[in-house]
């Protein structure tokens, strides 16, 4: 078992792996950017390193920094977290080759992940249902316009090394194709340094679904069940719940059963996201694989009682996961997590600065993922979460109730909050009815 | 109330170390108050266990493995310019084992000598000085590791 | 109060080890604190949504059924006596609808003299001025419920 | 159904009984005295009446001032959390007749649980074992000496109408108990106008167990399982856990049985706790029944996922059992409760004051229930609780490690607080095992 374990992250998902490690006995390593000598995760671990100015790409994105830090402090392990370096692979081996166990997939896997055509490729020879496109990289303009004609418009082009938007153009038109396939190529060699585009279908206002996984090091592998993620700005979820209120229990065995085997025979390991577009008549396509722990894991914590982060490091350890995890999984009741973030309720703008007066929100059924207190000033620099809300009832109804009660007796003073947002969510006919897609916020954002 | 006046407030607030100050002289009202990161005062009753006695807000007072030493010269009086590590590593004072130090007090150094080496994943890296002046304050001990900006080395400019 | 008069405050707050200091000399107050725990009035981004100007402490402002008039002339600056509710009900100005008050502005009243009724739990108490006076002010609305220690008159004692 | 609920109470059980009414959608009305005008319950109620000065007599527990603040807001019920009014028969008979819902038993059930004799020997006629001694009140020391030879000394006189330790008294040997029966009388006479003293076997360094009921006004009766609350100083509980490790599927199977027909019989409704204490052998013996929610209900909801406040509330609005809760009732894991008291850990003096920094534990498994925040200022008139916290894990193990988690990052500056304690409660050997009695406490006590 390991001794000691750095944490290459901020914020809240850095105290949730020191709280992991404390429950497994195991003593931490925070590093932070000289911005975040007053954070919470710096204050709780058995020792604290600074690598570097707030910039995170001389702090916590320098792999030399993390790497030396981890050699002076003598740790076993590292936990990326989410974001940062948690899906570079590089950094990965490099942890590897300085004999410290990286805790998260093997970095080809995640390399190969990353490469979206390898992973659909991938998905589609073991069965996972993926989106009607090209067979690999989109040669000419011809062979996009054949295969546009074959799936049907609107098409959307995709850069393979892509993320985030860039390297994203959708084509509702033959006409407009070869345009928009040039920027397309243009903008993925600028932003990835690799032309290579692909084709999938366009589906308009799809469901965001995801299934989380747990794979140990021994070709064991589960699925936690599904999380539905739908309610998003600009590809950022807001808003996530697990189960989905459009997946049934049928669907949702046959999803888990197919995923098991696929994972397995991609020879994935540790914890990772499975994320899929829903089209209104019900069908799941796959998207991409998140090689990492996920900002919303604690509602599928929630509702199976199992501690993913803890389970991370137990994997990376070399147990075997019906050590970790009670199989199968069984799933109680329902949980939300409404994301508190700094910034502008109607204007989504960030909105930094000092916390003069706070209240989180308890009592049952509410759990409270933070890394702030009062007087913490929340820095310019990095993500706007504040805290993690989430609420768990016996079903969707009494989650719902809860999560609104706790937004109500969630006090932040001092910024603006996405707090005002989310109680417009909770009271929103169609949410209540669970009538969802990744358009719903828009009709609250233009206001 | 007059600016100098002020500055004069917020000079003893300064030195006195104190969070605040709030004033009221008449109809004019003053408040002054520290930023955090300045702040080590927190109130505590006399005698508090130990986990109370240190402010969220002290973190890193509480957590570095930095020896209060190295902190202390860190704000020196005068005009010294104090040498920081640039990197994350442990630290060399010679060029390997049974060597003499690069340097020690009260050598002149010119700008570009090596004064220490941090080695860094393998890498031993040299540190130079950026000015010409006399080594006044060996700050690190030889093979301790060291974090980003920590005080190495305070030199007096020629 | 002087600068010097102020750090020997300070000296003495730091010396002391006590949390916070607040003094009030005729016109002039001053407040030293050493912690940097929030206080009281608290500072707010300008035009900040309703949830976040309202501080924690400030409950009693935010959910009482308090009228704001009854608040305000409850602090009077001269030396009005003030008439509170010393329990929970609701305040009738006059014995049963249709008589007049047993009040009115202006008027003088004597020690014991009835200024009005709170019925509480079905009873009819009659609250009775404490001083020789004038009614400068009648602060609650004929048959609003009272809380303990609401402000029902100021009298202006002869 | 209820549309307005006055909260006779302050603290953290007036904050917890306003997000139960909170989650039923029903309005509140907090009272509050002088001196918790910056108090969260008044923050978060609907609406708050000032009922009195900083002193309870003139305020929490004064009966016309809750009453008027009842009736000038217009509430159909009023729940009376725990302490102050809760098991006053007078205020709820003062309730019933000013057409006020009372939240809690009816007062005639009330009053005759309060005379501990009545309530003993209800018991006892429904096979509930009692602890061994008089048959009724003692009418002479010769009766005593007589029923004290059969039982065996040590024994323990206590006064019929009595609580907090006073008119009690433990004889050892026969010389001393005239004079002892005395003292008792009298003190029962001083403290509560009755002078009427019992006799029960002694029990030295008993455990304390008590059982959980909920029950509906149809004669519909539920156990919620047992907690053990041996950890104690001078009969204050400080911390609870449930299951408890010294009673057996069996004992707990045939004890939930045995009381449900017993509260049955009785005509209990609503929630109450039946308190007993278990020898060395491990036999339960009934002491006292606490008609009333108690302190430490959240372990029970922990592992039966069922809301207690929220129950209260609905048995109160007429509602049936099995409307209410799922039955039979299902135990999931384990939980475990520190009480974190504003007093010196070593002393147990009290101290009051203000919170100059704070930082609540979150993450998961852990709840907290609590009505303080940063800069809130401990008044020195009522009671030292801060703040309850609460560890649920899947087994005794993960609760106690996840509560050691809680404990070391539960920040409380400014005021001395219990949490020093209640880590060396964790790590105690004693404790771990599962060894305790209510004498457990002294070993720390003593320093």
């Amino acid at each position: 078992m390991f001794q000691k374990i750095l944490i290459a992250n901020r914020g809240e998902i850095a105290v949730r792996v020191i709280c992991a490690c404390k429950d497994l006995g195991i003593k931490t390593v925070a590093v932070y950017s000289e911005a975040d000598r007053h954070s919470l995760h710096v204050r709780f671990a058995d020792e604290a390193i600074c690598i570097g100015p707030a910039k995170s790409a001389r702090s916590y994105l320098d792999i030399p920094s993390v790497i030396s830090a981890a050699e002076i402090t003598n740790v076993d392990a590292i936990h990326p977290g989410y974001g940062f370096l948690s899906e570079n692979a590089d950094f990965a081996e490099v942890c590897e080759t300085s004999e410290i166990k990286f805790i998260g997939p093997k970095p080809e896997i995640t390399r190969s992940m990353g490469l979206k055509q390898h992973a659909r490729a991938a998905m589609a020879k073991c069965g996972v249902p993926i989106l009607p496109g090209s067979e690999g990289i989109l040669k000419s303009p011809e062979e996009g316009l054949e295969v546009a004609e074959r799936i049907g418009y609107p098409v959307m082009l995709k850069a393979s090394a892509g993320g985030g938007g860039r390297g994203m153009r959708v084509v509702r038109e033959a006409s407009e194709l070869p345009t928009l396939l040039n920027q397309a190529q243009y903008e993925a060699q600028v932003s990835f340094t690799c032309p290579d585009v692909y084709m999938e279908k366009l589906i308009e206002a799809p469901r965001h679904i995801e299934f989380q996984v747990l794979a140990d090091e021994h070709g064991t592998v589960e699925i936690l069940g599904e999380r539905e993620c739908s309610i998003q700005r600009r590809h950022q979820k807001l808003l996530e719940e697990a189960p989905s209120p459009a997946v049934s229990p049928e669907l949702r065995t046959q999803m888990m059963d197919r995923l098991r085997e696929a994972m397995r025979q991609i020879g994935y390991t540790n914890a990772g996201t499975i994320e899929f577009l829903m089209d209104e008549a019900g069908k799941l396509y796959f998207i991409e694989v998140n090689a990492r722990i996920q900002v919303e894991h604690p509602i599928t914590e929630s509702i199976t009682g199992t501690d993913l982060v803890k389970s991370q490091i137990l994997i990376a350890a070399g147990y075997k996961l019906p050590e970790i995890i009670s199989q199968p999984i069984v799933f109680q009741g329902h949980a939300i997590e409404c994301r508190i973030n700094a910034e502008n309720p109607d204007t989504f703008a960030p909105s930094p600065g000092r916390i003069t007066g706070l209240n989180l929100p308890g009592d049952i059924g509410i759990r409270v993922d933070t890394a702030v207190y009062t007087d913490y000033v929340i820095p310019p620099y990095y993500d706007s979460l504040v805290a993690k809300l989430i609420a768990h009832g016996r079903d969707r109804t009494e989650a719902i109730v809860r999560m609104r009660r706790a937004l109500e007796m969630f006090v932040v003073e001092g910024i603006y909050t996405t707090i005002p947002l989310h109680q417009k969510v909770m009271s929103d006919p169609d949410f209540i009815a669970g009538k969802v897609d990744t358009t719903f916020l828009n009709r609250y954002a233009k206001r | 109330m007059s600016n100098d006046e002020i500055r004069d407030l917020i000079q003893l607030v300064m030195d006195s170390g104190i969070a605040e100050l709030e004033l009221q002289r008449g109809e004019n009202r003053v408040r002054i108050r520290r930023s955090m990161a300045t702040t080590q005062e927190i109130t505590v009753p006399a005698g508090l266990s130990v986990p109370a006695v240190t402010s969220l807000s002290d973190a890193f007072v509480q957590n570095s493995p930095v020896p209060a030493a190295s902190s202390g010269p860190a704000a020196p009086a005068g005009n010294e310019v104090i040498v920081k590590s640039p990197i994350v590593g442990t630290f060399y004072e010679a060029g390997k084992p049974g060597d003499p130090p690069f340097v020690k007090m009260g050598d002149q150094v010119e700008p570009g000598q090596v004064l220490c080496i941090i080695e860094s994943m393998k890498l031993m890296n040299e540190i130079e000085s950026e000015v010409a002046g006399t080594i006044v304050g060996k700050l690190m001990e030889n093979g301790r590791p060291v974090e980003y900006g920590e005080a190495l080395f305070a030199i007096r400019p020629r």
